[in-house]
């Protein structure tokens, strides 16, 4: 069984695992730090379907030096735009995450909770 | 390349370099001078706009779509970007927009370093979604304006804007992610990120990958838009929110998803119509549940939201149906429209500073904010002249064409229902003093240039809209007349009452005969009747010393717009006028005494009657492919749906039976003179309407008989019930409304007759009830003037005070009646004799139990005002003023002459008709002949005076030897008691019981029942449709997630 | 309970939407398009080695300036969020539990271990971080990789010594001139070169070499310093707000 | 011209004088016979026919008159003018050019029309009274009258159908030629319907409630006196007498000549006296109500007979 499963298929698994997990933590915690955990759970495992993505069979890392050649470039690397892309991501999730962060901080300070249902005052 | 710095700086790559450059500048600025980093705030923002605003001028004068590419390498292998029209036109709109709202917001954001680069930032990110053609760039100009407006939303830092943002955050980062995963996807089955070219290559998204990522994406950007019922994050922020930039989130923000997505809409060619039928619905659901909204900013937020779904809609229609080429009118104009609209009042909403619309009041002492908040929200409505009115003129066109009547219909019931929630939050702050509330309140404050930026958003409104007018069919100037009018009456608005009066007569006729004097036919008889009538009503007005600010300048407008209407060539040059005329009489019912509310139902019934002839003209040019009004005989089939739309139209308007319930109210509560001009030459714009229709339709495309019996019914009913209703009102101008309801009825079945005598009694009596509906109002101006009451039973005796006015109001219900031999009568002769000859017996005879019953209300006007008793107190009433009689004296001239030689109007009535109808007119000599019987008006003049001469001399003669003593008032036989006081005495009160009593029944209010229930319906409806907002974020994310596995599921996702 | 019971059958539709992608995933056998062309053309484009750089910092540089821009306005966002209130009358009780809450000892002072560990180590993580971004485009890491290092250096030093100061000035200064920097080398790009953010302004140089692939190198120092004073500061910030969070 | 010259004008209204003088003669007379037969039916002697004459020269030749105003003056004017001219409107003989008065004027509508004219008149005339019972008389009279003005609306509907015309003199000419040709025998539906809408409009009893002889003095014209109320008797007599025409003429085959006038008109009138000896009377609203139900229902049936029975 094993060796009949791609790498990146476990990989891309992992990853979509990740992303319900962090879905399941969203949607039922109600503490706002573990939602944001959720949220980066979802976020690293988008990052991990991204990178599995630009998995090529057998492929290394796009860095074309003496260990391989601009020749045997194209068989042998990985494609580098998931990897760029994924860099990105990670910056933007780090972004989110931090801003999302330091609106519990405030909510905290403001209303001294941290339960989501708590603030619905706003709703109708 | 680029020769010069300032090409280089002009260019639209510009416009990321300058925005981060400045970004990332302001902290050092900040840290050497606050004020220096404003300053570089705000021309960094101005130059996003200039240089948006300069390219954009390049491309409209056919300069090609500016591509910009980066590192040097050739997409789709880099990064590019497009500048075209469309772009262009939305960055302009957008970066102005973000200039005055960052004007607007200053105060706020000038204390904070990091919310001028936020502020500068997220406007560069809108502007890199719309120009980006690289998906993941795409997602990353979403996140730098998402986290842009998180941090901004949270820049007050209260507990409620916190809960909200965070709400915020939770869903829209849920869609980036969403966005992301299917952007790898996509990549995944494409092998690029060029939008261009993953178009090019969309046959290789496919199988479950390509649905599943396709669906990401497009989730991700209608969760964006804050699709229905998955939007209440959105609103949270709306309401809570700096109000600055709750606007940028709604006309910006949005406005840059929606473009996201109009780029990505060649790859969701499969689910266009699931995004039609989300985004319909959302348009359709906020704004009912907007009709319960009571607080400010949310409401704005459900017409945010709904205006985003009518734009999604109006955007993937345009492009199911291959028309994108429309799309500048339809979704311009709408986009511009929303922008600037939603923007200003989001930014009134921001100096008002008030939470509930019922605390709004306060803005009723600012006149000038009340001016620009109502302009804005008759923009939101699609009201001329904005530009919305034409974006939705030619969304309906187009959704006609295709014979998407069912969206024809969503969109103009969510219009109607906006108009209402809008224009009730409207009511509320111009009618100020209300009880709840603002007692606790202290009255706003304003400074003076705070409402500058509003005021230059509406500025913009007027202009962009005018001038969209230059982009459609239409006559400009002629239709631009009527504000150019209202606009220069408000130049003058200082003078004294009177003054302005004349001046207004003086432009009206100028306008008024310049743009009708060269009509023909029917338009040029209704020309007489509205300018010439309209103007010689108006006279009346002299009669009024006050100031009347604000009322001349909308009279101006009423009156040349009524001009315009009948200048009409095309279809939408029709309905331009028609709306002006529907908004500046709302207007002038609203500044009446009471007017607020009568009037907000006014326009509701007015604005339901607009659409039902939109809908009509709609699918008469989906039929003809014309929008001429000339070519409506051409719809073919469709001509009795067509004729059935716009009729429904014009009897909303005229206060056709069930549809009556605005008119009595609106016809009471406006001012006593206007209500003269409101029945007399307002009310005539809907029989134009109605005649006009007939004539293309009825006769010339043959619709056959069953639409119009149907419309004889409704104007008989109309007939029937005005005057039963009339006979029960103790309001005098409510008895008089009732009573010209009644009387058009008469007029409805005359057109639809469908026969040259029906028509001939039609316009007869229009002409007929011209004169005595205005004579009628004018003399109740009068007694209102001189008795300060409306109610019948206190007032009573007058024609000892006001002979004049008695003997005026006497011939006018005289003439009203079709008691020979004044004029009315031959309008009911002629009436019944096109009735019998059509065989509508049960009509005819419900004419004439009417008629009957029309004499009931007509007594009880006479009697209980001018007969009877005379009130201690109205003693030493004085006649009323002459001004006010003059055009009454020349109305009963008019009936006077028609009585006795009424071939004198018949004749040119024929020769109008005579092109649709060949005359069946038979004269001999000075008598009528008709199939069943003959009229002789002069003879029958003459036999009258004779009869009535004789006596009369016979008792002259007889009272010379007679001892007439003239006795005081109580001298009456009263069971020998003299009473005491005339109010024992005056039988006026309840003046009909019996008859109330036999069949009163028939009377009950069912109509306002029916209405009633109806709006009370909708409200509960509108509530339940609130039981998503939960208020609970978590909730909120559910949602989006079942959105997604809903859009799955629908769009394929089980067959899989 | 009834949304509990939503939210799984939510979550199980989720998962076999995933299942769908997943099973219907086969893995590439070749590069894709872009992937091709870069793997192909790269090298000799950009001269940079590392094509993840060249995608990065050249090919997709707007998608970077972006990234940066994310970076830093998230930076400004939980300064902006996070600001210190002027101390005004009705404050003063916050400030009297914040004086509270610290005699309580929830700003424990750090062990001795992590103290020297930190005198120790922190020098070598910035210099690694420096290391890590020189030569983004040679190895694998590059500016944010470095950035981060360098900021992983401040979170060592705050946590061994949270009374420590780091210069807003410098940090406010570093990040908007490298910033800046960034952007005017991007439109030297359009001046000097190909286009915006191309990098061949500079030569590029011998294959392989520090310095080679034209401005790549100095881009990924300009946004190494940026992101590691940015995250820095963010970490700051979070540090500076006196409302520890409870444990709940 | 159909009034060629002046002399035949002149002509006319010489007739027309003519008939007005016979009809108002003649309506006075059959009141005073009705007064008698009611005398008669309660066992009373009754008025001698003298009596209304000498009632109206009684009041007509009064010294002293009160007067409440311009209207009020001008309102047993109006009432007399409305008399005469509905009169003067309908065709009196059948086939007599001298006594087709000015029916060339207008047609059955112009005379349907008309009828109001003397009530607005005489209802304004009373209002000015200032008197309560005067507007009450005149409040029940008009509701009254829309109520009884439905089964006529409709028989009158019926028979232009069955006609195919509005002039009254075709009517009749239609109906020439024996008793069989009446539209009582052609339609008796919508004369039934009419018949019951004349008992409305004669304002006897059951429908009198209006005038109210009794409880209000005598209904709408109570604060009129002398020569005011001499006009008003005059119409009285002349009105009811006119009305009677009309439904000869309608309904009853016209006459061709004044005595045949007299016979068939006394006829049609005892119909109300009849049913107004017979029975009590209704309250406004019932009498509303009753016009309504019944009477309409016929006056429905009559078009409906009109177009299925005789089309």
């Amino acid at each position: 069984m094993i060796p009949d499963i791609p790498i990146s298929l476990i990989a891309l698994c992992c990853g979509l695992a990740l992303i319900l997990i962090g879905l399941w933590g969203m949607l039922t915690q109600r503490n706002m730090i573990r939602i944001i955990i959720g949220f980066s759970l979802i976020d690293t495992g988008i990052h991990m379907v991204m990178v599995s993505i630009g998995y090529v069979t057998g492929g290394t890392a796009p860095i074309i030096n003496d260990s391989v050649p601009l020749a045997e470039a194209v068989k042998r690397i990985v494609d580098p735009v998931p990897s760029a892309l994924v860099l990105t991501a990670i910056v933007i999730g780090l972004g989110v995450t931090s801003v999302m962060l330091s609106f519990a901080v405030r909510i905290y300070k403001a209303r001294k909770t941290l339960m989501i249902d708590e603030l619905t005052e706003s709703k109708l | 390349m680029m020769n010069s710095l300032l090409d280089m700086l002009l260019h639209p790559l510009g416009i990321y370099v300058i925005a981060l450059g400045a970004g990332f500048l302001i902290p050092l600025f900040d840290r050497a001078h606050r004020g220096s980093a404003v300053l570089l705030f705000i021309a960094a923002l101005a130059a996003l706009a200039t240089i948006a605003g300069v390219n954009l001028l390049a491309i409209i004068k056919g300069a090609p779509p500016i591509f910009i590419e980066t590192a040097g390498i050739s997409p789709p292998f880099s990064i590019n970007m497009r500048f075209g029209l469309f772009e262009g036109g939305v960055v302009f709109a957008l970066n102005s927009v973000a200039f005055l709202a960052a004007l607007h917001l200053l105060g706020s954001l000038r204390k904070h370093a990091s919310a001028l680069l936020l502020y500068l930032i997220m406007v560069m990110g809108i502007n890199g979604m719309i120009m980006t053609r690289d998906l993941f760039n795409l997602f990353i100009f979403i996140e730098i304006t998402s986290l842009a407006t998180y941090a901004l939303i949270g820049m007050e830092r209260t507990g409620s804007v916190l809960a909200a943002g965070f709400k915020y955050i939770i869903a829209t980062s849920i869609a980036s992610a969403f966005f992301l995963l299917g952007t790898v996807f996509i990549y995944y089955q494409t092998g690029t990120l060029n939008i261009d070219d993953i178009i090019v290559h969309s046959d290789l998204i496919q199988g479950p990958i390509g649905l599943i990522a396709s669906l990401f994406l497009l989730t991700s950007l209608l969760i964006e838009l804050k699709p229905y019922p998955a939007n209440g994050w959105g609103l949270d922020v709306y309401e809570t929110a700096p109000s600055g930039i709750a606007s940028l989130i709604s006309v910006g923000v949005s406005s840059g998803v929606l473009f996201a997505l109009y780029k990505l809409l060649p790859l969701m060619g499969d689910f266009l119509p699931s995004i039609a039928l989300i985004s319909g619905v959302t348009f359709l659901a906020s704004n009912i549940i907007g009709l319960k909204q009571g607080n400010a900013r949310r409401l704005l937020g459900y017409s945010s939201i709904g205006q985003m779904g009518l734009l999604t809609m109006a955007l993937v229609m345009l492009q199911q149906l291959d028309a994108m080429d429309m799309a500048i009118i339809v979704v311009g104009g709408l986009f511009i429209n929303h922008l600037l609209a939603k923007a200003g009042l989001f930014w009134l909403a921001g100096i008002v500073n008030r939470e509930q619309i019922n605390d709004w009041s306060a803005l009723s002492q600012h006149p000038w904010l009340l001016f620009l908040f109502g302009s804005m929200i008759a923009a939101l409505i699609g009201l001329p002249p904005f530009p919305g009115f034409w974006g939705k003129w030619e969304l309906i066109m187009q959704l006609a064409t295709a014979d998407y009547y069912g969206w024809i219909l969503l969109v103009l019931a969510g219009s109607l229902l906006e108009a209402a929630y809008l224009f009730r939050w409207f009511t509320r702050a111009w009618q100020g003093d209300i009880t709840t509330g603002t007692a606790g309140l202290p009255a706003l404050r304003i400074r003076f240039w705070q409402p500058a930026t509003v005021g230059i958003a509406v500025f913009l409104l007027y202009v962009m809209g005018s001038g969209m007018a230059t982009l459609m069919d239409v006559t400009v100037p002629a239709f631009l007349l009527p504000l150019a009018a209202g606009l220069a009456m408000l130049l003058v608005d200082g003078l004294p009452g009177r003054l302005k009066n004349i001046v207004m007569l003086l432009i009206v006729g100028f306008f008024g005969i310049g743009l009708t004097h060269n009509l023909t036919g029917i338009n040029l008889l209704f020309s007489y009747l509205l300018v010439g009538g309209g103007l010689l009503i108006s006279i009346g007005a002299l009669y009024r010393k006050d100031n009347r600010r604000g009322f001349y300048p909308l009279l101006a407008v009423l009156l040349v717009s009524l001009a315009a209407l009948l200048r009409a060539r095309t279809s939408l040059e029709f309905f331009f006028s028609w709306e002006l005329m529907t908004l500046s009489s709302y207007l002038l019912i609203a500044v009446g005494r009471n007017g607020l509310k009568p009037a907000l139902s006014y326009l509701l019934f007015s604005l339901g009657a607009a659409y039902f002839i939109f809908a009509g003209f709609a699918v008469a040019f989906a039929a003809t492919g014309s929008l001429l009004l000339a070519d409506l005989g051409d719809a073919g089939e469709q001509a009795g749906l067509v004729f059935g739309l716009l009729a429904a139209g014009f009897v909303i308007k005229l206060g056709g039976f069930g549809l009556h319930i605005w008119l009595p109210g609106s016809y009471a509560e406006a001012d006593d003179d206007f209500t003269a001009i409101l029945s007399s030459v307002v009310s005539k714009a809907g029989i134009f309407g109605l005649v006009t229709i007939a004539a293309y339709l009825g006769v010339q495309a043959d619709i056959g008989l069953d639409p119009a019996y149907v419309l004889g019914w409704i104007g008989i009913l109309t007939a029937t019930f005005g005057a039963l209703m009339a006979v029960f009102q103790e309001d005098i101008k409510r008895l008089v409304a009732y009573s010209s309801m009644g009387q058009l009825g008469y007029i409805v079945t005359g057109v639809a007759l469908m026969s040259h005598l029906g028509w001939i009694s039609a316009l007869y009596t229009t002409v007929n009830h011209f004169l005595f509906k205005g004579i009628l109002f004018l003399a109740v101006a009068g007694i209102i003037l001189r008795t300060n009451e409306r109610l019948m039973y206190k007032m009573g005796g007058l024609i000892k005070n006001m002979p004049v006015t008695f003997t005026f109001t006497m011939i006018a219900i005289i003439a009203m009646s079709g008691v020979p031999p004044l004029s009315g009568y031959g309008g009911k002769w002629m009436l019944f004799n096109a009735l019998m000859d059509k065989g509508w017996y049960w009509i005819a005879a419900l004419a004439f139990f009417s008629s009957a019953v029309a004499f009931l209300y007509m007594f009880r006007l006479l009697q209980t005002v001018f007969l009877g008793q005379r009130k201690l107190e109205h003693a030493k009433l004085r006649e009323a003023p002459a001004i006010l009689l003059a055009p009454q004296v020349i109305l009963i001239a008019a009936i006077m002459v028609i009585s006795a030689y009424p071939k004198l109007l018949l004749d040119p009535l024929s020769a109008t008709i005579d092109p649709w109808i060949a005359s069946t007119l038979v004269w001999e000599g000075t008598s009528l002949v008709s199939h069943y019987g003959n009229w002789n008006a002069p003879m029958i003049m003459a036999i009258v005076g004779g009869v009535w001469m004789i006596p009369l001399i016979i008792l002259l003669l007889v009272s010379l030897t007679l001892k007439i003593q003239k006795v005081e008032q109580f001298n009456i036989v009263f069971a020998a008691e003299r009473p005491r006081r005339p109010e024992e005495t005056h039988f006026a009160y309840n003046f009909f019981a019996h008859y109330d009593r036999a069949i009163g029944f028939l009377v009950r209010p069912r109509a306002t029942a029916f209405w009633n229930a109806t709006v009370e319906w909708t409200h509960t409806f509108g509530s339940s449709l609130r039981i998503f907002y939960t208020g609970n974020g978590q909730t909120y994310a559910l949602f989006i997630i079942m959105y997604f596995i809903g859009m799955f599921l629908v769009n394929g996702g089980l067959e899989l | 309970m009834i949304k509990r019971i939503i939210i799984f059958i939510m979550l199980g539709l989720m998962a076999m939407i995933f299942f769908n992608l997943a099973s219907n995933y086969v893995e590439n056998e070749s590069l894709l398009k872009l992937g091709r062309y870069y793997a192909e053309k790269g090298p000799q484009e950009l001269g940079a080695p590392n094509l993840v750089t060249a995608v990065v910092v050249t090919y997709r540089g707007l998608d970077t300036l972006g990234e940066v821009t994310v970076l830093f306005i998230s930076a400004a966002g939980v300064g902006l969020l996070l600001r210190r209130t002027r101390r005004k009358q009705n404050d003063e009780d916050l400030e009297k539990a914040d004086r509270r809450e610290e005699r309580a000892g929830v700003h424990k002072p750090a062990s001795e271990i992590v103290e020297t560990a930190t005198q120790l180590l922190l020098p070598m993580v910035i210099l690694f971080g420096i290391y890590v971004f020189i030569n983004g485009h040679l190895s694998p890491g590059g500016g944010f990789q470095g950035g981060a290092i360098i900021a992983s250096g401040t979170m060592f030093l705050l946590l061994a010594l949270p009374e420590s100061h780091i210069s807003r000035i410098l940090i406010a200064v570093t990040e908007s001139l490298s910033g800046f920097s960034y952007v005017v080398i991007g439109v030297l790009g359009v001046i000097l070169a190909g286009g915006f953010l191309d990098n061949r302004i500079l030569g590029l140089g011998e294959y392989g070499d520090l310095f080679s692939a034209g401005a790549i190198p100095l881009i990924y120092c300009f946004i190494g310093l940026k992101v590691g004073f940015e995250l820095s500061a963010v970490l700051d910030r979070f540090r500076k707000d006196d409302t520890g969070p409870e444990k709940t | 011209m159909i009034y060629a010259s002046m002399s035949e004008w002149f002509g006319r209204v010489g007739y027309f004088g003519l008939t007005l003088l016979i009809v108002t003669v003649y309506g006075l007379l059959v009141g005073a016979l009705i007064e008698r037969i009611i005398a008669k039916v309660q066992g009373r002697v009754g008025i001698p026919y003298s009596q209304p004459f000498i009632n109206i020269a009684k009041t007509f030749f009064k010294r002293t008159a009160v007067s409440h105003g311009i209207m009020f003056y001008l309102g047993p004017v109006f009432r007399i003018a409305g008399g005469i001219g509905t009169l003067a409107f309908i065709p009196v003989i059948y086939g007599s050019e001298m006594f087709s008065n000015f029916s060339m004027a207008g047609d059955l509508f112009l005379v349907i029309y008309f009828m109001f004219f003397g009530q607005l008149g005489m209802a304004l005339g009373a209002g000015e009274s200032g008197h309560p019972y005067s507007a009450i008389g005149i409040a029940r009279g008009l509701s009254q009258m829309t109520a009884y003005e439905v089964p006529f609306a409709l028989a009158v509907i019926s028979i232009v159908i069955q006609y195919d015309t509005l002039s009254i003199t075709e009517i009749v000419a239609a109906q020439q030629g024996g008793w069989q040709n009446w539209t009582v025998i052609t339609n008796w539906v919508a004369t039934l319907a009419a018949m019951l809408a004349f008992l409305g409009m004669t304002g006897y009893s059951p429908f009198d409630i209006f005038l109210a002889p009794q409880e209000i003095p005598i209904g709408p014209p109570t604060e009129f006196h002398s020569a005011y109320l001499s006009f008003l008797q005059i119409n009285r007599a002349l009105f009811g007498a006119t009305k009677l025409v009309l439904f000869m003429n309608l309904f009853f085959g016209g006459a061709t000549g004044w005595v045949e006038l007299m016979i068939k008109t006394l006829l049609i009138y005892m119909v109300a006296i009849v049913v107004g000896v017979a029975f009590p009377r209704f309250r406004v609203d019932q009498g509303i109500r009753f016009f309504f139900k019944i009477p309409t229902l016929i006056g429905i049936m009559s078009i409906v007979y009109v177009q299925m029975v005789l089309a």
